[in-house]
């Protein structure tokens, strides 16, 4: 028997969603039964601005394959300012990264309203493409950490 | 100069105005020198020096010299001062336990540079217009002073003082400086390319936290690489990871409040120009919100504890330059 | 260690039909600190909470693990059960199978690796959850009202009649508001000032109740339950608590040509003076940007003639501090300046007025007593124009993008007026459509057109142009039969479009609340909480928060007074526990947490310490006020030692789900 | 003496390299030199030292001891030793090749530590003497000869050939897999130029020196003296001395969860960091000033009292170079001794 199956790559996502747009922003593409690939696993905080640069580079550490964070939009922050302070955080440190030579579509913002639940799936759909076309993280990984196969 | 800012210092002992003296003293050879406190004039005398090799920025002593009683007298090269200013904005340096005397600086000398040249058994350097002397148990040898300036003085940013109690000579002006060179051509280069860079470079880090303890933006009562409770801290990189994270965590950190003094990759034992992570900060910062010179003030906001609603999206990173 | 429940939900089948949830409950019993791992059709039934209550029971629990639907649905349901058994309610969390694994997925093998994961990042949570427990504070029992309008007054008198002290600050020498300008009141045509007035004069009399007119909001400090206001009480040059509002100084005073603002200055008053007669306080004002004395020391009169010496021109700005428990703004509203309209001639005709200026004009206490006379030379207009939307529902720079709501509606009133106690004028209507939206408002309208002959006109005037002769020549286009037309008016009326005060812009800043681009406070939701704003203990009343009519404005103060009778019939509330806090030994006292926090939970301590050398030291750290600290988190980034951390979403806690989906 | 010219290097070094692994001092592109694995092209550097000494080839910075596997709720435990295999190390300074002497004494002495003697059985240290030495060189105040340096063999140059020479069995077995490309030769220039080395030697600042106040007997004098506020003043408590010190031997052994595993592994310490010995009770060095005096007073009194009057310095200098604040032992044994 031949096994010649190359099982096709399957990164590891992680989606940093406020609580109060982007995670019901979620909820809602599931209420709507929009599809959207089962690698994005999403981690609840209460406000985009909660993401510290830390929590990014330790998915990458361990493991992930893309890190995207999902806050309310500009002007509609719940606590009036935080996804301003992580709007700039971020743009910094996605920056940096690049500097320092990681791939760039490995990291996003993007803006997620709680009745954006269309925009999430889709959101999640070509962030997940970008990712698969990136191939494993290589460059920010932890060798540690590498899964066994 | 030596002997204007010896006189002050004394002067300043003798009338009371300070307690002591924070400067730099002599070493075993022409270019070893430390940073030390002096209280009397005879040991100024004796042992306080201010020349070509006295790089040490002063100011970061001063946030545990003013937790002692007294006033503390400290002589501030330009770059110095925006370090304290930065300091005294973040509450850690009680500014009125501080007197500050402004020196001029025309850029420090790197014994490191010398030695490279294949200099060594230095026993004496002296200045000639502008070569370098310098006796040697091998016989003589010379060195064009600009082939010795430090790296970070090759692209100082201001001459200028932007604070002073008191100012030895004349002040000098903000430099339109060539500082961001160095991050612009690696901006130009392919993500690869930047990545094999920072590679070799970050792979030499020994993390001897030389960078961390001698910046002046790193005052923190526990850092969290030091700190059990933080999940990141840790001795040594085990692994190419933890080199990475280490240093733009660091930077990260510090965004917004480095004052670009340099020190960093003066101390750095392995030569790492830590420098370049610290100024791509300060140059997306400058060109995305404004520009903005960490500690040429003591009240202006910080421009990661601020925001325009008009500020631009993240994506700007995908948009821009070289993948 | 430890030891955790795990509980996994069906959903009838909307889980199961797609999560093998037998595999999930069998895979994460392995998980370390698991101790009890079931299934069951539905967790939030009561027999599916009696599981996990039996669980935490028979199994000593200390942690619990649903995995259901969102948290968002069932979360408090969940708390509330693990704490009727005396375990901790935030030592639970959920993971989220339904919306954002069961439904979005269909393959039942990777939905089911997707489940098992969540569930393990919920455990490696709740590894690190610790108990919680919501603080107490203390609420005083004092309202303040900004703004004495309308919805000021009505707010003020229903938080009276609950029994609490109230306060209510008004920039103007008088409370009244625009409601105290207006002449009739739609759909009943009944006067405005005979409704306001017996309730400014309640308001006044109210001992519950404390008026600071012309005052302002000088600083706020504080959190829901214990704001406290400085009060700034502006100079008027006269004592309240002597002068008896007899108005004989504004019968003396020689300077009597001052533009009348409660008339739109379409008449004029004296240097001092009484805004109008049924003003409260009825407390006499001197104007200092024309009152001789103040301006030259020359004069003096009214000090003379006032006979219980009132008058005090060395009278300075008073700051005053009062505690709150709640604060509701009415800082209501302004027609825009139309100076950017020349279209309109409305700065080159006198004859072109502002709906308000209309008011005015037909007011018995107007410039006209009552008669409705042309500015220009006083005569008797015939033919007068209406033009609807004035620099609302624009899309550019020189209006706002919004509908002001009233204008439709006081418009018919205005024509309806003018047409029953003039029948010889022939009024005109221009309008984009007609609103009516609200009780007898159509039929009002109806009215207007079918019984007083109302000529409504679909159309925009493009042009009025005021002509030699005194009239104003109308050009505008009826778009039903698509012509242009031309009229020669004798007055325009523009129904200009109202915007929010420019005092609430600060005010804002100061309570730091929050408003939309338009500068209306934005409520806390636009459905389920329209009186509130996002930040506690500051409610909504009236336009300030939209464009409004009065019987929509009372309701809407009513509302909010409910609200805060809500709040301050509280001892005390409690707090929301996952909130910041920070690790003194760690905090550096850098500011950096402060300048990011919006609600301004953030002070600095000077706190003595020992030092490693053991001598004690004193530093400065951050403190957090848990009662105002909302728990967004956004310090917890900024501080670089990470000496700031979030109950409930703590570092560790995020980094260990990390860790899990990861792995 | 055996000799080979200069020229045929890379003949001598490819011929190591076919066995096992060879490792020369090398040049990095920011001029300074380190230890790299020799292959085809890689050049001996010019440079008196490396940056980091050569004890990382027995000591390294951080090493894997000993791996948890989970699964479940049970835990394996997992030995992830390996025999090593044999290395040369080529180009050691008189001053490291003395440290390995220091360093064995700490691990090879009961009881023993398996890793270190692991790399060490498998290692042979060839090293180099010195021609040119640097004003911050102070090893012969240690008895040092740079001229002449231990290690398993000894290579000197001329500056036309270069000379070998074992110094024990190991160093016999080496030189004599490699004796092929060597040839009998007059060493009379060698010995003109260690004449002119030794003269240097003695002119050096650095060159009185002397260790005569230093031992194991001097530690109440010593630890009491008034001088270690003055001197520890300036320290910023950063580990460059003892990172690139070839006698500093502390480590510490920490966890590290992977996720699927734990691995545990040591990593170099520094005495001169905040969380030095930190144990459940707390710190015993809470200030810098204890902490630095305990490098120092462990190079100088402690090691010495242990291991027969041996100090733990080698005077490499490497500290006099990369102390960001130039404080350094130099320094504190003259403001000690001075007392």
């Amino acid at each position: 028997m031949q096994v010649n199956e190359k099982k096709e790559f399957e990164p590891v996502i992680v989606a940093f969603c406020c609580n109060w747009c982007s995670y019901a922003g979620a909820d809602l593409s599931g209420t709507n039964r929009l599809n959207y690939p089962t690698n994005v696993k999403i981690i609840r905080v209460p406000c985009s601005c909660r993401v510290n640069p830390m929590f990014i580079l330790r998915a990458f550490q361990r493991g992930a394959d893309g890190v995207i964070i999902c806050g309310c939009h500009p002007g509609d922050c719940h606590y009036t300012s935080g996804n301003y302070f992580a709007r700039r955080r971020m743009t910094l440190l996605f920056s940096m990264l690049d500097f320092i030579g990681i791939e760039r579509d490995r990291t996003r913002v993007e803006w997620v309203s709680a009745a954006e639940g269309a925009k999430f799936a889709a959101t999640m759909n070509e962030f997940t493409e970008a990712v698969k076309k990136l191939g494993p993280n290589r460059r920010l990984e932890d060798l540690r950490c590498r899964k066994q196969s | 100069m030596q002997e204007a800012i010896i006189n002050k210092a004394k002067e300043l002992l003798a009338d009371g105005r300070v307690d002591r003296v924070i400067g730099w003293k002599k070493g075993e050879f022409s270019y070893d020198i430390t940073p030390a406190v002096f209280e009397t004039a005879e040991e100024i005398d004796a042992e306080f020096v201010c020349n070509d090799f006295t790089s040490a920025n002063v100011s970061k002593y001063l946030v545990k010299e003013t937790k002692k009683d007294g006033t503390v007298l400290a002589f501030l090269k330009p770059c110095d001062t925006y370090s304290f200013n930065q300091l005294v904005k973040e509450h850690r340096i009680d500014a009125s336990k501080v007197y500050t005397v402004g020196i001029p600086c025309d850029g420090k000398l790197d014994p490191e540079k010398i030695k490279q040249k294949g200099i060594s058994g230095i026993r004496s350097i002296e200045k000639d217009g502008d070569m370098l002397k310098i006796d040697t148990v091998y016989g003589d040898e010379t060195l064009k002073i600009s082939d010795a300036m430090s790296e970070r003085c090759l692209s100082c940013k201001s001459r200028k003082h932007v604070c002073y109690d008191e100012l030895i000579g004349e002040d000098g002006d903000v430099i339109s400086s060539n500082r961001f060179d160095m991050v612009e051509q690696l901006e130009n280069m392919s993500a690869q390319e930047r990545y094999d860079f920072w590679r070799s470079q970050l792979s030499k880090c020994i993390r001897c936290n030389a960078c961390r303890n001698v910046c002046p933006a790193c005052t923190c009562e526990k850092c969290v690489f030091d700190n059990d409770d933080s999940g990141i801290s840790n001795k040594a990189a085990a692994d190419s990871f933890e080199e990475n994270m280490f240093h733009v965590i660091r930077a990260f950190h510090v965004a917004g409040r480095c004052t670009d003094c340099g020190e960093c990759s003066r101390v750095c034992p392995q030569n790492i120009p830590l420098h370049l992570l610290n100024r791509k900060f300060i140059k997306d910062i400058n060109s995305l919100y404004g520009e903005y010179q960490a500690g040429a003030d003591t009240d202006s906001r910080a421009p990661l504890t601020d925001y325009k609603q008009s500020d631009c999206e993240a994506s700007v990173v995908h948009e821009r330059g070289v993948e | 260690m430890q030891r955790i429940g795990v509980f996994v939900c069906h959903c009838g089948t909307n889980i199961a039909a797609t999560v093998d949830v037998k595999a999930v409950a069998e895979t994460l019993k392995n998980e370390s600190g698991v101790v009890f791992s079931t299934d069951y059709q539905y967790m939030c039934s009561e027999s599916g909470q009696n599981i996990i209550k039996d669980a935490i029971k028979e199994h000593k629990l200390t942690g619990v693990v649903v995995c259901s639907c969102s948290p968002r649905m069932h979360e408090a349901t969940f708390r509330k059960a693990v704490a009727s058994v005396g375990l901790n309610p935030y030592m639970l969390e959920v993971a989220n199978l339904r919306e954002q694994c069961s439904w979005i997925h269909k393959d039942i093998a990777t939905a089911t690796e997707k489940a098992v994961i969540l569930g393990r990042a919920a455990i490696a949570k709740v590894h690190l959850n610790a108990p919680l427990t919501a603080g107490e504070s203390p609420v005083v029992k004092r309202a303040l009202v900004i703004g004495g309008g309308i919805a000021g007054i009505q707010t003020a008198l229903d938080i009276a009649d609950a029994g609490f002290d109230v306060d209510i600050i008004e920039k103007e020498p008088t409370i009244g508001g625009k409601m105290a300008q207006i002449d009739k009141t739609f759909p009943t045509l009944d006067c405005a000032a005979c409704i306001l007035t017996p309730k400014m004069v309640e308001a006044a009399q109210n001992e519950k109740i404390h008026i600071h007119s012309f005052s302002e909001v000088a600083d706020v400090k504080g959190f829901v339950g214990n704001f406290t206001v400085t009060i700034k009480k502006k100079a008027r040059f006269v004592d309240e608590t002597k002068c008896t509002g007899c108005g004989l100084c504004t019968e003396k005073c020689p300077m009597k040509k001052v533009p009348n603002e409660f008339n739109m200055n379409l008449d004029n008053r004296t240097a001092v003076y009484i805004p109008f007669a049924q003003a409260v306080p009825k407390v006499a004002r001197i104007d200092p940007n024309y009152c001789l004395m103040l301006k030259n020391g020359k004069c003096g009169v009214c000090s003379k003639v006032c006979s219980v010496g009132a008058i005090d021109y060395k009278q300075q700005d008073k700051f005053i501090e009062e505690r709150y428990g709640a604060i509701v703004v009415a800082t209501g509203f302004n027609p825009i300046k139309l100076d950017k309209y020349d279209e309109f001639a409305y700065s080159l005709s006198p004859d072109v007025v502002t709906s308000l200026e209309l008011e005015r004009l037909m007011n018995a206490a107007g410039p006209n007593g009552g008669t409705l006379l042309r500015p220009s030379d006083k005569t008797h207009p015939h033919t007068i124009v209406f033009v609807q939307c004035v620099g609302s529902r624009c899309d550019d720079s020189k209006g706002k993008p919004y509908c002001s709501k009233i204008c439709c509606m006081y418009t018919a009133k205005h024509a309806m007026l003018i047409r029953e106690k003039y029948p010889d004028t022939e009024v005109y209507v221009f309008y984009i459509d007609v609103r009516t939206p609200g009780k007898n408002f159509d039929e009002f309208y109806r009215r207007a057109v079918e019984e007083y002959g109302v000529h409504y006109v679909k159309g925009m005037v493009g042009k009025v142009t005021p002509r030699t002769d005194g009239k104003l020549a109308v050009q505008a286009s009826d778009l039903l039969s698509n012509e242009q037309l031309h009229i020669d008016a004798d007055m325009v009326v523009l129904a200009a479009a109202i915007e929010p005060d420019k005092t609430a812009r600060p005010l804002a800043t100061m309570l730091t609340t929050q408003m939309d681009t338009n500068d209306f406070f934005t409520e806390a939701h636009p459905k389920l909480r329209p009186v509130e704003s996002a930040t506690a203990g500051i409610f909504l009343s009236g336009a300030c928060q939209g464009p409004k009519d009065i019987p929509e404005t009372v309701a809407q103060a009513s509302a909010a007074a409910a609200k805060a009778i809500g709040l301050l019939c509280k001892n005390s509330i409690t707090c929301n526990p996952c909130v910041a806090h920070s690790d003194e030994l760690m905090c550096n006292g850098c500011s950096s947490c402060e300048k990011v926090c919006p609600y301004g939970a953030i002070t600095y301590i000077d706190k003595e310490f020992r030092m490693p050398d053991r001598t004690t030291a004193i530093r400065r750290v951050a403190s957090v006020n848990p009662a105002v600290c909302q728990g967004c988190g956004a310090c917890t980034v900024a501080c670089p030692s990470g000496a700031m951390d979030l109950n409930g979403f703590s570092n560790s806690q995020i980094m260990a789900e990390v860790d899990a989906i990861c792995k | 003496m055996l000799r080979i010219s200069l020229d045929k290097l890379d003949t001598l070094f490819a011929k190591i390299a076919e066995k096992q692994k060879l490792y020369i001092p090398s040049d990095r592109e920011d001029g300074s030199a380190e230890y790299m694995e020799w292959s085809e092209g890689r050049k001996l550097s010019n440079a008196l030292n490396t940056v980091r000494s050569a004890k990382e080839f027995f000591f390294p910075q951080t090493e894997s001891l000993v791996d948890f596997k989970l699964s479940g709720k049970n835990i394996e435990v997992i030995d992830i030793r390996k025999e090593t295999e044999d290395f040369v190390v080529f180009g050691v300074r008189a001053c490291d090749a003395r440290s390995f002497g220091i360093l064995d004494k700490v691990f090879l002495s009961d009881p023993v530590d398996s890793y270190y003697q692991n790399r060490r059985n498998h290692g042979t240290i060839v090293t180099m003497a010195c021609t040119r030495p640097s004003e911050t060189c102070f090893c012969t105040a240690f008895g040092i000869d740079p001229t002449a340096p231990e290690g398993d063999a000894a290579c000197f140059t001329d500056g036309s050939f270069l000379y070998i020479k074992a110094n024990n069995d190991r160093g016999e077995a080496f030189v004599s897999s490699v004796s092929s490309l060597f040839e009998d030769g007059d060493t009379a220039e060698l010995e003109k130029v260690q004449a002119k080395t030794k003269e240097v030697l003695g002119i050096l600042p650095l060159s009185g020196l002397s260790t005569e106040a230093f031992g194991g007997d001097k530690l109440n004098k010593l630890f009491g003296s008034e001088k270690w506020a003055e001197l520890s003043e300036s320290c910023i408590g950063c580990g460059t001395c003892t990172f690139v010190c070839p006698t500093c031997q502390c480590y510490d052994i920490k966890d590290f969860n992977t996720g699927h595993e734990i691995k545990r592994f040591r990593c170099w310490d520094s005495c001169m960091y905040s969380d030095f010995t930190k144990m459940a009770h707390g710190n015993p060095r809470l200030t810098q000033l204890e902490r630095f005096r305990q490098r120092f007073m462990h190079k100088l009194v402690y090691f010495p009292a242990n291991n027969n009057g041996e100090l733990g310095c080698v005077g490499c200098g490497r500290c006099l170079t990369k102390c960001p604040i130039s404080m350094n032992i130099v320094k504190v044994m003259k403001a000690l001794e001075a007392e």
